[in-house]
C-alpha cells in the first residue's frame, strides 16, 4: 500500500472516530504538477487527498487565521519537517496548542513521499535536531554565495532591482505560517511606519522589516518564494537571517514547543564585537 | 482633476460630546464656493481631509438652505479624524464633494415629518431637519425622536434646546437605561420602544431614520408596527470610501454603490440589498 | 492582398515609430519577471511566451500614482497637482486579453466623473496586439466570450504567419491606421497564410454562471465558503488582473511635505472595507471572494453591460494556492439546475 | 565652489546612560561635532530597526544607536535584548547592501562624556569620508518626482 493510500485510510479513521474535525492535505491541482490545499471534513471524501512529491506547501499556515482551532477540537495536517517546526514555533509563541494538531508526517526523498511516523510535534525532536544547519539547495546556495561576494553597493543594486518588482500583494505574508499578526505593521497607520505605496522605497522598507520579523522564526519552507507572483528570491534573505540566528546564537527555529524565540531572550555573554 | 480637493478654512470648532466635534469650514476660493452652492443638496456627503493624513468620508451636516459654510460632525477615532479634531480656527483643511444623492425634500412638501436619529447619526438627519425648518411653512407636523447612550453623548445640545423651545417642533429625547443624569427630564429607553410609546401617526408622514445598524433594524420593525410603509422611510448608509466617485470599488452593498447611488435610500430599497453585505 | 510585417523589419518599424515621437513598450524579461517596459530593439522583447506575468494595465492604472504634492508651512499649504505626462506610446506585442482589459475598464473610469489619470494615458497610447499562437491550461478567454485573436481593445492587430516570417497587419481603429503611416514603406503586400490560433476549450457555461449570480439565492449560497476555503487573502490575483481597478488614496510624507497617492488596493484584503469602528461588512475571506466574483460577473455587468474579466487566467496561473476565478465559475456552472 | 560635505547623523540613545553621557559632555564643555541629531528614547530596547531605516530614508548619512553598558540597563535587560536585535539587523542590512559603516552601535554610560565626544567625532569623520548615502536617498527622490509612465 502506497503512502497516499495509507494516509487516506488514517485520515478516514481520524475523521470517522471523531478524533479530528478536519484533515488539511493536498489535492489535485489545475495541472498535473500542481497540488492545492484541500480541507476534508468527512471520511467519505478522503479520496480527494493526494500525496506525492508535488505536495510542498507548508499547510500549517491555515491553523491560526480565522480561528480554526478556537473551538478546542483537533485538526490533522499533512506536514513535512519544516511544517512541524512551524507548529513548534506557533506553540512557543502561544498561538496554538500543539495537542490540537495531529501530524500526518512525510518527507520527500528522491522524488517520492516517504512516511514520517510521528503524530505529535514532540515526536520530531530527534529528526529536527539532525536537520539543524541543513542549507539551501545547491542552486540557491550558489546565488547566495554570489550575493555574499558582491560589494555593498552592488548588492544594494541587486535588491533594488528585485524589490522594484514588488507589487505589495502580500502573498509572502499571507502564505507564511509565522505571519499571524492581527494587524500587520504595514497596516498600522498611526503612525504609518511603512509606506503602503509599492514604489521601490516602500518595497524596500516592507521586505526588510518582514525579513527582520522572521529572523530566527523562518523554517525555510519556501512558501514566500514560491508564492511571490513577481519572483523575488525572498528565500535568500530569510535564509540569511536564519543563518545569523544559528551561527551567532545557536538558534535553530522550531526545535521544540518550549524553545524561547531568539529575539525574546538573551545570554549575558552574547557576542558584541561590533559594539563600540 | 478628479481627486483634487477644495482648500477650506476652519471658521470654528465645537465640542459636541466626548470625542465628537463639529467643524464649521468655509471655502477659500470663490469658484469652489459657487460650485458647492450650485450642487449641494441635503443628504450628500463629502470627503474631508487634511494634507499629510488623508481623507475621511462623512455627511454634510449643514442644510442646503445654508450654504455659506459647511458643517461636519465626526467622532475622533482614526488617523484623519484625530488630526481634524485637533485643528483650530484659521487652519486649512480640504473638502471634496458634494457627492452622492439627496433627500427628495420637495416630495416631502405638505407632509408630516418624523425624524429619528441615534447617537452620532443626528448630523445627517439634522441637515434635513434644518432644510425643512428653514422652509417651515411647506411642511406639516414635525416630530424629532433622538436618542443617545448617555446624556453626555447627545450632540448639538444647543440646537436640541432650540427645537425644544419651538412650538412648531415636537422633540422627543431619550437616553439608554443607565445613561441618564439625576436631573434628566426626558425619556429613558431605547429609541424603538420610545418611538412606540410616542406613537406618531403614519398618516401622510415621511420618516427619516439614521443610526447604527442595530438601531435601524429594530426601529424599522417599530415603524412597521406603527403602520409606516418601507417606501415612506428614508435612511442614509455609510461605508468605507476612498474615492467617493464610484471608482475605488469598496463601498458597494451588493450591486449598489453607496457613493454614487446613495447614500440616501428608502427602507424599501435597503431591504432589497443583501443584508450580509451591510 | 494583405499587408505583412516581417520579423526582419521590426527594428526599422520601431525606429520609425520612435522618430514619429512614440515611446515603444513591449514585454521584456528582466530579473526573472516579464513585464512591459520601454524598448529600443526587437531583440529586447520576449514575444514567444503565452503572456507576460504582468499586464499592460500597469501602464495605465499605476500601482502607485502620485496625485498631489503638498508643502505645509506655518502660513499656508501649497499644493501642486501631478498630472500624468501626455506621452505618446505604442504598446507592442500586447495579448488580446490584456487589450480587452483596457476596453473593459474604460466605462468605469469614465463613469460620470472622468478619471484623467487613466484617460490621459489611454488617449495617447496605441495598442498593437499580437494574436495568440499558443495558450496554456489556464487560458480561458473563450469561456468569457472572447478569443485568442479578439480585436477588442486593439488599435492594430498582428496575426502571426504560418511560416513564422512575420505577421499579417490588420488595423482596427483610426489610431491603428495612423500608426501604420510612418511604417508604410516597411510593410509588404502579399497573400500569406496566418498560423492557426490555439483552440481553447470553454471551461464553463458563462450564461449559466451569470444567471445564477444574478439570482437571489446565490448571495447566501454555501458555495462561497467551499470554493474559497484555501484562499489565503493575498492580492496577487487582483494585482495581476487586467481588469481589477480598486484603489486606495494615501498621504505619504511627513508633517511638512509629502504626496497624496493613488495606490492599488485589493478586495481580498481584510482591511479593504474595514470601518474605523471595527465593523467590517466583508469580514471573512469567503465574503471577500464572493465580492470579487460578484463584482466581475454580476455588478459590473449590470452597470456597464460587460463582464469584468478578459479570461487571461493569471488569477489561477499565479495563485499561491491554485485557486482562481476559473475553478469557482466551473463550480457554479456545474451546480444542479 | 560647492560646499564641503557635512554628514547628517542621527543618534538614537537611551535616556539613562548615553543621553546622560552626552549631557555630561556638554556640561563639561567638551566639544563634539555638530553633525549629530540626538533622539532620546527610554531604553535601547525601545529602538526599533524601523527607526534606523526611517532615518536613512529621510536623509541621514549615518545612524548611531547607543545605550547602557551590559548589566547597567535601568530596566535590567533592555540592552541585552537590543544587542541581539542589532546583531541580526546588522546582518540584514549587510545582506541588502546597506553599508555597515553607516550604522554604528555603542555603549556609553552616564559617566563617559569623553567617550561620547570621541565617538561622535570619530563617526562624523568616518561618515564624512564615506560621503553622502546617495543610494538610499535616491529612492526617496524618485518617489517625489512625477511618474514618467
Amino acid at each position: 500500500m502506497g503512502l497516499q493510500e495509507q494516509y487516506r485510510k488514517e485520515a478516514a479513521e481520524l475523521l470517522s472516530s471523531g478524533e479530528v474535525k478536519l484533515v488539511i492535505g493536498y489535492g489535485e491541482g489545475t495541472t498535473a504538477d500542481r497540488r492545492r490545499p484541500v480541507f476534508v471534513r468527512s471520511a467519505e471524501l478522503v479520496s480527494r487527498l493526494v500525496l506525492d512529491a508535488s505536495g510542498v506547501a507548508n499547510l500549517s499556515a491555515y491553523l491560526v487565521p480565522e480561528g480554526l482551532l478556537s473551538d478546542g477540537k483537533k485538526v490533522a495536517v499533512f506536514l513535512k519537517p519544516d511544517g512541524v517546526r512551524s507548529i513548534n514555533i506557533l506553540a512557543a509563541e502561544a498561538q496554538l496548542d500543539p495537542g490540537q494538531v495531529v501530524i500526518l508526517g512525510f518527507d520527500i526523498e528522491g522524488g517520492q513521499p516517504t512516511p514520517l511516523p510521528g503524530r505529535k510535534a514532540s515526536d520530531y525532536a530527534p529528526l529536527i535536531e539532525s536537520l539543524k544547519g541543513s542549507g539551501l539547495s545547491p542552486e540557491l546556495q550558489a546565488e547566495a554565495d554570489r550575493l555574499e561576494q558582491m560589494g555593498a553597493a552592488e548588492r544594494f543594486e541587486y535588491w533594488k532591482e528585485q524589490f522594484s518588482k514588488c507589487i505589495k500583494c502580500y502573498a509572502c505574508r499571507q502564505v507564511c505560517p509565522m505571519c499571524y499578526c492581527r494587524r500587520c505593521i504595514v497596516d498600522v497607520n498611526q503612525p504609518q511606519w511603512i509606506n503602503t505605496s509599492s514604489h521601490t522605497l516602500g518595497n524596500f522598507e516592507w521586505n526588510i522589516i518582514r525579513a527582520f520579523h522572521l529572523a530566527g522564526r523562518c523554517v525555510a519552507c519556501g512558501g514566500c518564494d514560491r508564492s511571490c507572483p513577481v519572483n523575488i528570491p525572498l528565500r535568500l534573505i530569510n535564509h540569511r537571517m536564519a543563518k545569523e540566528a544559528l551561527d551567532t546564537f545557536g538558534h535553530y527555529a522550531g526545535e521544540s514547543a518550549d524553545q524561547k524565540p531568539v529575539l525574546a531572550t538573551f545570554r549575558q555573554d552574547d557576542p558584541e564585537t561590533f559594539i563600540l | 482633476m478628479i481627486y483634487n480637493p477644495f482648500p477650506m478654512r476652519v471658521i470654528s470648532k465645537r465640542e459636541e460630546a466626548p470625542g465628537v466635534r463639529t467643524l464649521k469650514i468655509e471655502f477659500i476660493k470663490q469658484e469652489d464656493h459657487e460650485f458647492f452652492k450650485a450642487h449641494y443638496k441635503t443628504g450628500m456627503f463629502g470627503l474631508y481631509g487634511i494634507y499629510g493624513e488623508g481623507e475621511s468620508t462623512f455627511c454634510v451636516a449643514s442644510p442646503e438652505t445654508r450654504t455659506d459654510y459647511i458643517e461636519c460632525t465626526f467622532r475622533q477615532s482614526g488617523r484623519v479624524t484625530t488630526t481634524l479634531a485637533n485643528v483650530d480656527a484659521g487652519d486649512i483643511v480640504t473638502f471634496r464633494g458634494p457627492y452622492g444623492n439627496r433627500f427628495p425634500i420637495e416630495e416631502f412638501e405638505g407632509k408630516n415629518l418624523l425624524f429619528i436619529a441615534g447617537g452620532i447619526a443626528l448630523p445627517p438627519t439634522r441637515s434635513v431637519i434644518w432644510s425643512c425648518l428653514d422652509q417651515r411653512e411647506k411642511y406639516g407636523k414635525v416630530t424629532i425622536v433622538y436618542g443617545a447612550r448617555t446624556v453626555a453623548d447627545l450632540v448639538y445640545k444647543h440646537e436640541l434646546e432650540e427645537w425644544k423651545q419651538r412650538d412648531d417642533v415636537d422633540l422627543v429625547l431619550t437616553v439608554d437605561p443607565g445613561g441618564e443624569t439625576p436631573d434628566w427630564q426626558d425619556h429613558v429607553g431605547f429609541v424603538p420602544s420610545v418611538l412606540e410609546k410616542v406613537a406618531p401617526s403614519p398618516d401622510n408622514t415621511i420618516a427619516v431614520l439614521c443610526g447604527p445598524p442595530i438601531m435601524i433594524k429594530f426601529t424599522l420593525t417599530a415603524l412597521e408596527k406603527l403602520g409606516f410603509t418601507a417606501e415612506n422611510v428614508y435612511t442614509t448608509l455609510e461605508n468605507r470610501m476612498k474615492c467617493g466617485v464610484g471608482k475605488c470599488g469598496r463601498c458597494n452593498v451588493g450591486s449598489t454603490y453607496i457613493c454614487k447611488e446613495g447614500p440616501v435610500f428608502t427602507a424599501a430599497e435597503v431591504q432589497q440589498m443583501p443584508q450580509h453585505d451591510l | 492582398m494583405t499587408r505583412i510585417l516581417l520579423n526582419s523589419r521590426l527594428d526599422e518599424c520601431l525606429g520609425a515609430w520612435r522618430s514619429a515621437g512614440f515611446s515603444v513598450f513591449a514585454p521584456v524579461k528582466r530579473a526573472e519577471l516579464t513585464r512591459f517596459d520601454e524598448v529600443q530593439k526587437a531583440a529586447e522583447m520576449s514575444l514567444d511566451i503565452v503572456m507576460p506575468e504582468r499586464t499592460i494595465k500597469d501602464h495605465f492604472f499605476l500601482q502607485t500614482e502620485p496625485l498631489i504634492k503638498y508643502t505645509i508651512t506655518k502660513q499656508q499649504i501649497d499644493t501642486e497637482e501631478m498630472v500624468p505626462p501626455e506621452r505618446k506610446r505604442v504598446f507592442f506585442g500586447v495579448r488580446p486579453c490584456d487589450a480587452s482589459g483596457l476596453d473593459i475598464d474604460d466605462p468605469l473610469f469614465g463613469w460620470d466623473y472622468k478619471d484623467d489619470y487613466w484617460f490621459k494615458r489611454r488617449d495617447n497610447s496605441v495598442i498593437v496586439t499580437i494574436a495568440c499562437a499558443k495558450a496554456d491550461d489556464f487560458c480561458m478567454c473563450t469561456s468569457v466570450g472572447l478569443a485568442p485573436d479578439t480585436a477588442k481593445g486593439s488599435d492594430l492587430m498582428l496575426h502571426p504567419l504560418k511560416d513564422g516570417r512575420g505577421w499579417l497587419v490588420v488595423p482596427h481603429t483610426d489610431r491603428g491606421k495612423a500608426l501604420l503611416e510612418p511604417v508604410a514603406g516597411m510593410l509588404q503586400e502579399e497573400a500569406a497564410e496566418t498560423a492557426p490560433v490555439p483552440s481553447i476549450p470553454a471551461k464553463f457555461d458563462l450564461e449559466r454562471v451569470t444567471a445564477w449570480l444574478a439570482s437571489p439565492e446565490s448571495f447566501e449560497s454555501p458555495l462561497w465558503r467551499e470554493v474559497s476555503q484555501r484562499c489565503i487573502g493575498c492580492g496577487s490575483c487582483t494585482f495581476l488582473c487586467p481588469t481589477c481597478h480598486c484603489f486606495d488614496i494615501q498621504d505619504e510624507g511627513d508633517t511638512y511635505s509629502g504626496i497624496r497617492r493613488k495606490n492599488w488596493d485589493s478586495c481580498s484584503f481584510a482591511m479593504f472595507t474595514m470601518h474605523t469602528s471595527g465593523h467590517n461588512p466583508r469580514n471573512t475571506q469567503s465574503t471577500r471572494w464572493r465580492q470579487r466574483i460578484m463584482h466581475k460577473f454580476n455588478y459590473y455587468r449590470g452597470k456597464f453591460g460587460v463582464n469584468s474579466c478578459s479570461g487571461c487566467g493569471r488569477c489561477t496561473r499565479q495563485c499561491p494556492v491554485d485557486m482562481g476565478i476559473t475553478e469557482t465559475l466551473q463550480e457554479i456552472s456545474n451546480l444542479p439546475k | 565652489m560647492s560646499e564641503p560635505f557635512e554628514p547628517k547623523i542621527v543618534a538614537f540613545v537611551c535616556t539613562y546612560c548615553t543621553y546622560a553621557g552626552a549631557d555630561l559632555a556638554g556640561t563639561s564643555r567638551m566639544k563634539y561635532a555638530p553633525n549629530v541629531r540626538i533622539v532620546r528614547l527610554p531604553c535601547t530596547g525601545r529602538i526599533s530597526p524601523m527607526f534606523i531605516l526611517k532615518a536613512l530614508q529621510k536623509g541621514a548619512d549615518g545612524v548611531l544607536v547607543s545605550g547602557c553598558h551590559p548589566g547597567d540597563c535601568h530596566f535590567a535587560q533592555g540592552n541585552y535584548h537590543a544587542r541581539r536585535r542589532w546583531t541580526v539587523f546588522r546582518a540584514l542590512l549587510a545582506f541588502t547592501g546597506i553599508p555597515e559603516e553607516r550604522v554604528k552601535f555603542s555603549w556609553v554610560s552616564a559617566a563617559e562624556g569623553a567617550k561620547f565626544t570621541e565617538l561622535i567625532n570619530g563617526i562624523t569623520d568616518s561618515i564624512r569620508a564615506l560621503g553622502p548615502f546617495e543610494q538610499y536617498q535616491e529612492l526617496q527622490k524618485v518617489i517625489e518626482t512625477q511618474s514618467t509612465y
